[in-house]
């Protein structure tokens, strides 16, 4: 764990958000810990089901019932967003943190205009009147590259396209300068030179405006290209939190090695079969109660089927929950992830 | 928009050509000779003659239609059997009484079914919520005759019964009958205009409740938009455009109802006109009545349809 | 929300043991949101309620419902005669009884003929669509211009009033209404992948209507059909109390509410029971239409 | 390759769909969703077809098996023109040529068992006798790597990796020769995918199949194929070898795409070509070059003229591709104008 807390502009310690079904709970987010350094990218990675999106809508207190939060602390420049009322939370979402989504389709008001949506930031967080709310809506729409931002404010989100309306989410997250933004998974629904288009959006504005961004994903390419930290998720869980370097060079939990092997690249010549993880994410209700990789994992032992792992801290920054790292380990003495493993099908 | 307008215009032309072929083969479909059912069993051979002379019976059947549509067209429909008047102007005479017995009990309705709806769907699973449905439903599922006559029982009659309830002993608050004043509209409306309240209460109530589940909501929360403007403006508007159809359903299905209705309270109405002459086998005030509110419910729907593409611009244009 | 339906959803969040064999496990999953539905099973109790009384309709009323007692006549209730007597001295309650056969006859079998050739045509129409589309929705357009009960009054117009003609009436006023409900699903299911799967080993049209798209038709219309009965039921009624449905002296609910409007300042007793007992089970029906409808739908999952 | 035999031969293929409008409903224009395209599939090859939402590939792989009757081309199956069939004649010979989809949820029916699935599809085309089928559905379940023990089970139970395998038991069951392979990992988690792209190639290894694999997911397409189509807006704008197309793409187009896939290779970044707009709707396309609008290196000749598929003297065997100045650009002679690339 970082130990400076002013240079985060986020930190979330063992955070933990449930759902709730008449007979048992879904522990979507279990004891997730990481931090965002100001103005730094982080990308969270991880298959469906891995609680990344939960986190995120978690950060804004967004959880809406039968889910909850029901643990940890959330620091947004060091004060617990967990402890503020709805009221305060209000003034913090869409001014302090912003938020864009997935779908650009589904995410904007079909019966608003772009500039009702982009300016109703302006006047909730500024006060601003119509008038000046609308000039800076066209200056935004401006800023995230639409052309003829004056006639745009006046069409309706179904009047342009894919691309363009998440440039229109992110006009809109933007408006008041927040000091994070929070991107799930912003270019999975677009086609990849429109998600080319938007990765170098997010990052010229990062980079201009100063911002930290959260980027939740589940493409490491998207990650390799555009954050500085990473997290890796997996049933709720991190299990590997690294700077990117540190991550692509070298991947030390099982999972994050198993992913990266497994995906075949548009720049690179595969001899042979695709390397795999075997078996199944686990079902929500079918969690392991040791480590929850370990029945998919090849060098699980005893010690990882009946007891979780901790999240450790090395290299001061980064992190790991894996048994393989600790003085416990009951397996193999030298552990070597990076052979070739066994594919099977 | 205009493009459309003018299709939906010609798309209506089949329909009414089918409306009116339907309503003309009434008389015909009759087993047996209709001239002989309206003059009577027992009426004489002349009369019957008579009759199936001036309907023009006599001629080949798409004769007798094309001359049946002419004659609509240009306001003809004919004269009634019994009284020899013209129909035009028997339906025509009626007709306002029927489209204002409608139109009130479809203000009614929209009233108390948008707000009961959207006070609903906003506390879901709340007691006023269960509370609002039971009541919607019972509402729809309440014939509504019976619950005329219960409304002339309660508030228009009382009970002959010392004792049993008593300050409802004889009640003059409304009148049981007739059309005009306040007081004979109160409880036609009502009877007319409550299930069509529940339908649109609970229309509303899963239209909102759609809407509130839709990711622009979350994207206005996630603007720290405040939970009642999130309501009112984000997501009432969009859950409104399905209710506007049912609305104009519901317009359309209280010209039909206001039959029974306009029994129930002996309103001269174009129902208790239609149900009377089926009554007296008057084929000619049967048919014209029928096709006067089929037509109107037709060109109801056409206006609805436009006002929705209107409103529904999610729709794409030509 | 969307995060949450997506982790929501997936049969393995089922609440059930999960030893079961799947197909009995998917129709416990169905069993068990019904159970949860109260007014659901409210209304299911109350319909087999009302097909008991139809069955032992002779055995449970008290009095024979024809025969006349005009001493007795307009009596209010009382512990012999429950419900009262109507004009004719005839025991309300056992008409009341013996009228529910003809009720539930007139809903059930009104909406298996309309259903029967409205399914037919809606699917037909969807699964072809084009030409053959167009034609029968112009037709069904031309049936649901004539609003609310104003259909069943024309076609009992041209039949004459009879209960078995009301149910052909009723029957035909709700073919557009299946047909309508059934091409929308057909349309939605037709545009599944499975159903390209199926063209592509070369099944054959009826092959893919009666065992593809049909069977993955049925939730939307079994809730239309009880649904519908409840509406049955009360436009039935709606032309009997006219007098253009079942003809006196059978104790059909609506004819005798029809004949209790002359007695309401003394005897409102007689158009109040068979009133009730219409609301009832309309009431039943629409219940049990609304349960069905949140257990078959995969977005209330809980 | 050019030795092999040719299984399938499509020429001139198109696809329009009417868009109705106007007063009458009449159709007043067409998506020209594939618009003019030939090429041809060898036996045993994987041929992937590459592109962006909405240009056409798709749609293509319906057009092949008839899923969609295309409105023009010829589609020849072993030298026999499949759009001249009669509907009888087409069901027969679709035992030949399957097809697996995107959609794990949507393709397979939620009311039939795994058994019934596989059963029904051995019924239609009758492909063993009928005392055989439930030794064949069990070979099946096998060879796609399901638990037999799983044949009773309902399609809800399943996970999205094991649904696809039970599509892909259903297109084998008739054993077909041609699979088309619609998006067929691309709804799959990548741990999933993985398993699923190597069960392609162990059954291709095994029943000598021949894919047409369509896909957006150029990485995946790099693993599995041996040939390569892109297309872009209903046309074929390069076709080429496996190696030649990622090493040596000459469209300009085909470079932007992939200069634009997020690399996972943090220290060798190529220079990412960002193009500017969006894709032209395929109703009323560009004139001239469908990528004239967002080509970098667009002159007025790519405006006025449509550029065919060609081969230049620096290009292998096979590739082929539709650009005016592939020569030019490759000799640096012809810059791209300066505000399209980062």
């Amino acid at each position: 764990m970082r130990a400076v807390t002013e240079e985060n502009i986020l930190e979330i310690k063992n955070l933990q958000t449930s759902f709730y079904t008449r007979d048992f709970e879904v522990k979507a987010v279990d004891d997730v810990t990481f931090s965002i350094p100001r103005q730094k990218t982080l990308g969270i990675v991880g298959e469906s089901g891995s609680g990344k999106s939960i986190t995120s809508l978690s950060i804004l207190r967004l959880i809406e019932s039968p889910g909850k939060i029901i643990g940890g602390e959330i620091l947004f420049k060091g004060k617990n967003l967990l402890g503020k009322s709805e009221a305060a939370m209000r003034k913090i979402r869409g001014n302090e943190i912003s938020m864009i989504f997935q779908e650009p389709m589904t995410s904007l008001n079909p019966t608003m205009t772009i500039g009702q949506q982009i300016s109703e930031a302006y006047k909730i967080h500024q006060g601003l009147q119509k008038k000046a709310a609308t000039k800076h809506a066209i200056e935004m729409l401006k800023l995230v590259g639409i052309p003829s931002p004056e006639k745009r404010v006046k069409q309706y989100p179904f009047e342009l396209s894919g691309g363009m309306r998440q440039r229109v989410m992110i006009a809109m997250a933007l408006a008041c300068n927040p000091d994070l933004l929070i991107a799930d998974e912003p270019t999975t629904a677009l086609d990849v030179t429109i998600q080319a288009q938007i990765l170098e959006l997010i990052k010229d504005l990062q980079s201009r405006l100063g911002m930290g961004v959260l980027l939740i994903t589940h493409d490491l390419g998207v990650v390799a290209e555009t954050c500085d930290y990473v997290a890796v998720m997996y049933c709720g869980q991190v299990v590997e939190y690294a700077d990117k370097r540190s991550l692509f060079k070298d991947p030390k939990h099982p999972y994050t090695v198993g992913l990266m092997r497994s995906i075949p690249t548009h720049d690179r010549d595969l001899e042979g079969d695709l390397a795999v993880i075997k078996g199944t994410v686990p079902s929500p209700d079918e969690i392991p109660s040791g480590c929850r990789f370990a029945p998919r994992c090849s060098y699980a032992t005893e010690l990882c089927k009946s007891k979780l792992p901790d999240l450790q801290t090395y290299n001061d920054v980064n992190q790991i929950r894996c048994w393989i790292y600790s003085d416990e380990w009951d397996g193999d003495s030298e552990v070597n992830l990076h052979a070739e493993s066994e594919s099977t099908t | 928009m205009f493009k459309y307008i003018i299709r939906r215009l010609i798309q209506t032309i089949p329909v009414l050509i089918g409306v009116s072929l339907f309503v003309f083969s009434m008389m015909h479909l009759v087993p047996g000779d209709p001239a002989q059912i309206m003059a009577g069993e027992s009426a004489p051979e002349q009369q019957v003659e008579n009759i199936r002379e001036r309907l023009g019976l006599n001629e080949p059947l798409h004769v007798q239609y094309l001359k049946y549509v002419t004659n609509a067209v240009q306001g003809d429909l004919g004269n009634s059997v019994r009284s020899g008047r013209d129909v035009s102007a028997e339906v025509g005479a009626r007709f306002w009484v029927t489209v204002e017995l409608a139109i009130y009990s479809t203000i009614l309705a929209v009233f108390i079914g948008l707000i009961a709806g959207v006070i609903s769907a906003t506390k879901k699973y709340t007691i006023s919520d269960t509370f609002i449905m039971l009541i919607a439903l019972f509402g729809l599922s309440m014939p509504n005759f019976w619950l005329g006559l219960m409304l002339i029982q309660w508030f228009a009659i009382g009970f002959d019964l010392p004792g049993w309830i008593p300050f409802i002993e004889k009640t003059s608050w409304f009148k049981p009958s007739g059309w005009g004043s306040f007081q004979q509209v109160v409880l036609p409306v009502i009877t007319l205009g409550t299930g069509s309240a529940a339908i649109i209460a609970r229309m509303t109530r899963s239209s909102m409740l759609d809407v509130i589940n839709q990711d622009y909501i979350r994207t206005a929360r996630a603007k720290g938009v405040k939970e009642r403007i999130v309501i009112y403006r984000h997501a009432l508007k969009n859950a409104l455009i399905p209710v506007v159809t049912v609305v104009g359903l519901q317009f359309g299905g209280l010209l039909g109802g206001a039959a029974i209705t306009e029994s129930v309270f002996a309103i001269n109405g174009m129902g208790k006109l239609v149900i009377d002459a089926i009554a007296a086998r008057d084929f000619p005030i049967v048919q014209g009545t029928i096709l006067v509110i089929a037509l109107l419910f037709v060109f109801v729907n056409l206006f609805v349809d436009i006002t929705y593409r209107f409103l529904n611009k999610r729709i794409d244009l030509d | 929300m969307k995060q949450t339906s997506q982790l929501m959803d997936g049969s393995n969040l089922s609440p059930m043991p999960p030893d079961l064999n799947p197909k009995a496990k998917y129709r416990r999953v169905l069993f068990y949101k019904f159970m949860r539905n109260k007014t659901a099973l409210i209304g299911g109790i109350l319909i087999i309620l009302f097909i008991f009384i139809t069955i032992f309709g002779s055995i449970i009323a008290p009095y024979d419902p024809y025969t006349q007692d005009i001493i007795n006549k307009l009596q209010g209730p009382s512990s012999d005669h429950w419900f009262g007597t109507d004009n004719f001295g005839r025991d309300i309650f056992s008409r009341v009884i013996h009228g529910t056969s003809i009720t539930l006859f007139i809903g059930f079998s009104s909406v298996i003929l309309g259903a029967t050739v409205g399914v037919l045509l809606g699917i037909i129409s969807g699964y072809y669509g084009g030409r053959i589309d167009s034609i029968i929705m112009r037709l069904m357009d031309v049936l649901l211009a004539f609003p609310g009960i104003l259909l069943a009054l024309a076609i009992v117009t041209i039949l004459g009033g009879s209960t078995m003609n009301v149910v052909y009436a009723v029957a035909i006023s709700s073919i557009p209404v299946f047909a309508r409900v059934v091409r929308g699903s057909t349309l939605s299911v037709k545009k599944l992948e499975y159903i390209d799967a199926m063209k592509a080993l070369g099944a054959s049209d009826i092959r893919i209507i009666f065992k593809h798209i049909f069977p993955n038709i049925t939730s939307p219309l079994i809730v239309q059909a009880t649904l519908y009965i409840a509406t049955a039921i009360l436009s039935a009624s709606g032309l009997s109390f006219l007098g253009l449905g079942a003809q006196p002296p059978d104790p059909e609910w609506g004819a005798m509410l029809s004949d209790g409007r002359s007695y309401l300042y003394n005897a409102p007793h007689v158009a109040l029971f068979p009133g009730l007992a219409i609301v009832v089970v309309v009431l039943a029906f629409n219940m049990l239409g609304d349960g069905l409808r949140d257990a078959f739908d995969p977005k209330t999952k809980e | 390759m050019q030795n092999q035999k040719v299984l399938l031969k499509v020429t001139n293929l198109k696809q329009y769909f009417p868009i109705k409008g106007g007063i009458l409903g009449r159709t007043v224009n067409h998506v020209k969703a594939v618009d003019d395209i030939s090429f041809k599939v060898y036996e045993g090859e994987t041929l992937s077809i590459v592109g962006e939402s909405g240009c056409g590939k798709s749609t293509t792989g319906r057009a092949i098996l008839r899923l969609d009757e295309p409105s023009g081309g010829q589609v020849e199956f072993r030298g026999e023109d499949l759009l001249s069939f009669s509907k009888k004649k087409m069901n027969a010979i679709r035992k030949e040529m399957q097809i697996i989809f995107q959609d794990p949820y949507a393709s397979i029916n939620p009311r039939q068992t795994v058994r019934q699935i596989l059963t029904e599809a051995l019924e239609i085309q009758n492909v063993v006798p009928k005392k055989e089928r439930g030794n064949r559905v069990i070979e099946l379940l096998e060879t796609v790597g399901l638990g037999t023990h799983q044949a009773d089970r309902m399609p809800h139970v399943f996970s999205g990796g094991q649904r696809q395998r039970i599509g892909i038991a259903r297109a084998l069951s008739v054993n077909p020769k041609l699979i088309v392979a619609d998006e067929a990992v691309s709804a799959l988690d990548v741990s999933i995918q993985a398993q699923v792209i190597n069960l392609l190639t162990k059954l291709q290894r095994e029943f000598k199949l021949t894919y047409i694999f369509i896909s957006h997911d150029l990485g995946v397409v790099r693993h599995i194929s041996d040939r390569i189509i892109v297309m872009y807006v209903g046309k074929i704008v390069e076709i080429a070898d496996k190696k030649s197309l990622f090493e040596n793409p000459k469209h300009p187009y085909t470079r932007a795409l992939l200069s634009a896939i997020p690399s996972t290779d943090i220290d060798n970044r190529p220079q990412r070509i960002i193009l500017k707009g969006d894709v032209p709707s395929p109703i009323d396309p560009p004139k001239g070059c469908r990528f004239h609008t967002r080509c970098p290196f667009a002159t007025e000749l790519c405006r006025q003229e449509e550029p065919s598929l060609r081969q230049t003297n620096l290009m292998l065997d096979g590739h082929k591709a539709a650009c005016h100045h592939i020569e030019e650009i490759e000799a640096g002679t012809h810059q791209p104008s300066p505000l399209t690339v980062s």
